[in-house]
């Protein structure tokens, strides 16, 4: 019984070598962390940043977005909020509006289409979903990627992606990602 | 006037300064060789922002302790609660006064060197206990618990795997021990003694607490043992004497079985302290693979393992000698 | 100094329910709800004698969000982020419990690739579920490297979860009728590569921890449930194979594609900490196996029906559907009045279970083998509030 | 499975979910279904447990009726579950706790106690369990007046006179309980 409870420690003190040899390994492997400031993570493909909002084929600064407010609804967190105008009349075209204008939306001198005037986003109660963008029947929103989002009041992350869509159109013609 | 006051004392003062001076460095250089190796061994860079290769790191968990609020819990016998970091601390820096570093460099050279080095760091136990029972947490007072068996059990193991090397040099002089043994590796007490080695350095890990016989202070289970409640400068005195005693139990190690500052070529001080630090070294590198081991394998693995071995070896060793 | 430490009168309403015993000798501690070992919010209130411990008393809620009312008050679709969160190590399974649950309620179909997507995704989950596991219960037991190999492996899970589902930890992946987005070719060669590459750093888990002599002391022999035992508290998942019963949702109450696939269910019969250990390890081979099948069987068609509801309104009527999550088997017990929002939706969070033996296991063990027990049991903490 | 005809239906909702409106669910996860009486439950309880089942867990139900709650069994060896409904008036309550034959059922009752108030007879820790103990105001579960529906609303054409489990009957069915998709893996 003592041979064998020697024999035991014996080879549960070679287990613990093979521990360091294990550890001893890793510790002249070079480093695999990112070296954050000086270096960035290469995979953000696919990386969900906020929603924001797609730019107009023809102008930049307009959205795609016709104001049917399918994602204000469907938020789980309501934090999205839309303002919008009508232009003049046609009140009752408003409820058809959300689901098959995808034809109609080039042709904007027959239908009075709600003019989108704030799309507000309370970034701070998203829980990422992505059902807005899915449901869009536009496909007036999608996910941005930025990843160095960063602020010291919640005030910061209450989003007007309108505004941002034509201060990214103004700053630059391209659309930053 | 000038010869009333001795000469013995001059040195000691002075050398008690110097040591200071070494305990402090060489906490800075542990802390930063401590977190990066473990940064290495889990392939990340380690500290890397404060300074160039984060060199200057340890500086400034030095300022962030010292700057931080000296808290005393409520209900806390405050004058042994802060008395305690300060008995932990003490001893250590008194060991390093019989350390010979090199041929010439030793503060003091005294016949009970071994002994005073052994009595002393005993001492600490009393501050862990006082740390435990006085932070009037109960997280504390299990760690002191644990501290306190664990190093008393320990010490017995620790003095009789030092016997073999003391009945074989014949004193207790730690300049003596270390000239005892020849320049090479092959005439060094570890190449006779190599069971006597592995006793000592278990047990030099388990008197200063460091993984995987850290239960003092194991932090997944009593969140961090005897110095639960201890905030700025009493942590980092905690501190900064667990990293004493390895130096200590590292110089020990060197000396009584790896032929302390004696080397190929040239002997001095030089051979000393890579002998030290390798030890160090390895001390580090245990602490960042393995588990803990629980209290009870603890005590066994001393009680029932390193005690009877030890003492088997020293029977050995005293049959050798008389034959 | 207070030395009576037994009478700790200002203890709030737990400590003070928690009367101690009438033995003289003992001390009550409380563990948590901020303590290293407990993962999160979990107190436990110990009584213990010396290290031993005597009795021992989970208290949970610390994190408690009533998921289930949300389930009342939002729409099927605005409830899918949720699932997620209960549990966010393994949130697809959850996901997939709710989806699975309110699809076969509607008898709405999903597309074989979308099953199969779902598997090799959910499964992806599971592994990195039980390696974040396999880290933090080796810093349980005092070993701080495993946890940082492990999150090397996890991230590059991560990576390639993130390009098709867009998240790294709580998914919003699963969709009635389907997922979200499909996958893509560079997806399957990434998972192809990384199948490969943990296979290798299993050899390198096995020789660093499990065969490590300290660890086997720690978890061997250590916190024995019997088979009996996990039946009557309903322990399942890893806890109860850890005991030996080969019980696996995706075996016993098949569930999607998982019947074409050939997997084993690992068990070991010596009810030990060590048994759920290697359960767990085996398990994530297991997965590899299963996401391999899926890959090399993986067919065309869509990722989502065609026709699925955007609003879903499932007819009144109750369902159970159960998933086999990392921890055990999640439950969605979903009643529908046939309206756009559950009636009543019950999650059976498979830890709530798993942890309600703890007070009975841990009886008259050390502290250090409690936390080897908690650990071993695999508690996420907002999964058992929910 | 979705596969029927279109038909015109004159509901004012949306297509798709029409569709499904009028269908019965093909799936309920339960292989065994039976209301039993509070009276009834202890018994019926220890007959699962020596039929080797395992207590999944306890939902609970406001409806008009009163309280429902919900005992899913399942078993490891032989897989299949059984669902025990238990209706309870909505002040006085008289079912009484399993924790003796499961004690797991314990959490799970606490848990009941939490969400809806339901007061189990016997059972020896009945504190709040997720809930704050400090919780002011009803129990969050408990639905409006008018949000609550009737048994014959949330499960139409279902059964729910409650079984007689002393019948041979009974014992026999749980025994032989199977999920008819679980095969034996040798």
């Amino acid at each position: 019984m003592i041979a064998k409870s020697i024999r035991e420690n014996l080879q549960g003190m070679w287990s613990l070598l093979v521990g360091m040899k294990v550890t001893g390994k890793n510790f002249v492997q070079p480093n695999i962390t990112v070296h954050y400031p000086r270096q960035t993570v290469a995979s953000l493909e696919g990386y969900r940043g906020h929603v924001e909002l797609v730019p107009h084929d023809k102008d930049p600064t307009k959205s795609k977005c016709i104001a049917c407010s399918n994602c204000v609804r469907i938020c789980p967190n309501s934090c999205i909020t839309m303002k919008a105008v009508k232009p003049k009349k046609k009140a009752e075209d408003k409820e058809a509006a959300g689901d098959q204008s995808e034809g109609k939306k080039k042709a904007p001198a027959k239908k009075a289409k709600p003019e989108l005037q704030s799309f507000i986003l309370d970034y701070n109660y998203c829980s990422l979903c992505g059902q807005c963008a899915e449901l869009c029947p536009t496909g007036a929103l999608r996910f941005s990627s930025n990843v160095y989002l960063a602020g010291f009041t919640r005030q910061e992350f209450v989003i007007d992606l309108l505004a941002r869509l034509q201060r990214q159109a103004q700053t630059k013609g391209a659309p930053n990602g | 006037m000038i010869e009333a006051i001795p000469i013995q004392l001059v040195i000691m003062l002075v050398g008690l300064a110097a040591t200071m001076a070494f305990v402090g460095l060489n906490a800075i250089v542990l802390v930063y060789l401590e977190r990066k190796v473990a940064g290495f061994i889990h392939r990340r860079p380690g500290p890397y922002e404060v300074g160039p290769h984060g060199i200057l790191q340890p500086f400034a968990d030095g300022l962030k302790l010292v700057g931080k609020q000296i808290f005393t819990p409520k209900g806390a016998d405050s004058f042994l609660y802060w008395l305690a970091p300060m008995i932990s601390m003490a001893p250590a820096v008194v060991c390093f006064l019989v350390i010979p570093f090199g041929p010439h460099l030793q503060i003091i050279n005294t016949n009970v060197g071994l002994v005073l080095i052994l009595a002393f760091t005993g001492v600490n136990v009393l501050a862990l206990c006082i740390a435990g029972w006085t932070s009037q947490n109960k997280y504390s007072l299990l760690g002191a618990a644990r501290g306190v068996s664990q190093s008393v059990a320990y010490e017995i193991p620790l003095l009789l795997s030092v016997l073999p090397i003391i009945f074989l040099t014949g004193t207790f002089n730690l300049f003596d021990i270390a000239t005892n043994q020849g320049s090479w590796p092959w005439q060094w007490f570890v190449v006779t003694q190599p069971l006597a080695f592995i006793i000592f350095f278990i047990c030099a890990l388990a008197e200063t607490n460091r993984a995987p016989f850290d239960l003092p202070e194991a932090e997944s289970e009593l969140t961090a043992g005897f110095h639960t409640e201890y905030s700025g400068m009493g942590f980092a005195l905690f501190f900064l004497s667990e990293y004493a005693y390895m130096v200590i139990a590292a110089c020990v190690g060197a000396i009584l079985f790896l032929g302390g500052f004696k080397g190929p070529i040239v002997d001095g001080w030089w051979w000393f302290l890579a002998k030290v630090y390798i030890l160090l070294l390895i001390m580090i590198w245990i602490r960042w693979t393995f588990p803990r081991v629980r209290f009870d394998q603890l005590l066994n693995i001393c009680w029932k393992w390193l005690i009877p071995l030890a003492i088997l070896n020293l029977l050995i060793t005293l049959l050798v000698i008389a034959l | 100094m207070n030395l009576d430490l037994r009478l700790d009168t200002s203890g709030d309403f737990y400590a003070q329910k928690f009367q101690p015993t009438k033995r003289e000798d003992t001390l009550i501690l409380n563990m948590g709800p901020q303590h290293p070992s407990t993962h999160g919010v979990l107190r436990i209130i110990l009584e213990i004698d010396g290290e031993y411990i005597v009795r021992a008393q989970p208290v949970l809620g610390y994190i408690h969000r009533m998921h289930e009312k949300m389930a009342e008050v939002m729409s099927y679709p605005q409830y899918l982020p949720n699932p997620a969160r209960t549990d966010y190590l393994h949130a697809l399974a959850w996901g997939w419990a709710h989806v699975g649950a309110v699809e076969r309620l509607m008898g709405l179909e999903v597309p074989e690739r979308a099953e199969f997507i779902r598997v090799i995704t959910c499964e992806l989950n599971r592994i990195n579920s039980h390696l974040l596991w396999w880290g933090a219960y080796l810093l349980d037991l005092g070993a701080f490297t495993p946890i940082m190999y492990a999150f090397d492996d996890r991230e590059i899970i991560m990576d390639i979860m993130q390009r098709v589902t867009g998240s790294r930890l709580t998914y919003c992946y699963y969709r009635f009728g389907g997922v979200s987005g499909d996958i893509d070719d560079r997806f399957v060669s990434e998972t192809r590569e990384q199948c490969a590459r943990m296979k290798e750093r299993f050899k390198m888990y096995k020789a660093l921890v499990t065969e490590n002599f300290i660890l086997r002391k720690r978890v061997e022999e250590i916190g024995e449930i019997s088979v009996d035992t996990c039946r009557r508290y309903g322990a399942t998942g890893p806890v109860l194979r850890g005991s030996g019963q080969e019980y696996d949702v995706r075996r016993a109450e098949p569930y999607s594609v998982y019947d074409r696939f050939d997997f084993n269910i690992p068990a070991y019969n010596d009810c030990d900490a060590m048994g759920r250990y290697l359960v767990r390890m085996d398990e994530m081979q297991e997965s590899i196996k299963i996401i391999e099948q899926a890959l090399d069987a993986l067919p065309e068609g869509d990722f989502i029906h065609p026709k699925a509801p955007k609003r879903a309104k499932p007819p009144a009527g109750d369902v159970y559907f159960a998933v086999e999550g990392a921890r055990g088997k999640i439950g969605m017990h979903l009643v529908s009045d046939g309206g756009k929002s559950a009636y009543r939706l019950k999650l059976r969070a498979p830890g709530f279970s798993n942890l309600s033996l703890f007070g009975e296991v841990s009886q008259g063990t050390l502290i250090s083998d409690a936390v080897s027990i908690l650990g071993s049991l695999d508690l996420v903490i907002p999964e058992i509030d929910r | 499975m979705s596969d029927q005809a279109e038909k015109s239906v004159t509901a004012p909702e949306k297509e798709e979910a029409a569709k499904t409106e009028e269908k019965v669910p093909l799936y309920t996860g339960y292989d065994l279904d039976y209301f039993v009486t509070p009276k009834d439950l202890i018994d019926a309880v220890r007959k699962l447990d020596q039929a080797g089942f395992f207590l999944e867990d306890i939902s609970c139900l406001d409806m008009k009726e009163g309280f429902q709650l919900v005992y899913h069994f399942d078993r490891f060896d032989q897989p299949g579950r059984v669902g025990l409904r238990v209706m309870q008036d909505r002040e006085n309550h008289d079912v009484p706790s399993i924790h003796h034959i499961y004690p797991g059922a314990d959490w799970h009752e606490r848990e009941c106690f939490d969400f809806f108030g339901i007061r189990f007879k016997g059972h020896p820790n009945l504190l709040p369990l997720l809930l704050d103990p400090d919780h002011q105001g009803p129990p969050p579960l408990i639905k409006d007046e008018s949000a609550r529906k009737s048994l014959e609303e949330l499960y139409p054409d279902r059964v729910t006179t409650p079984v007689n489990i002393e019948d041979e009957q009974f014992t026999r069915e749980i025994t032989n309980c199977s999920n008819p998709k679980y095969r034996n893996p040798s």
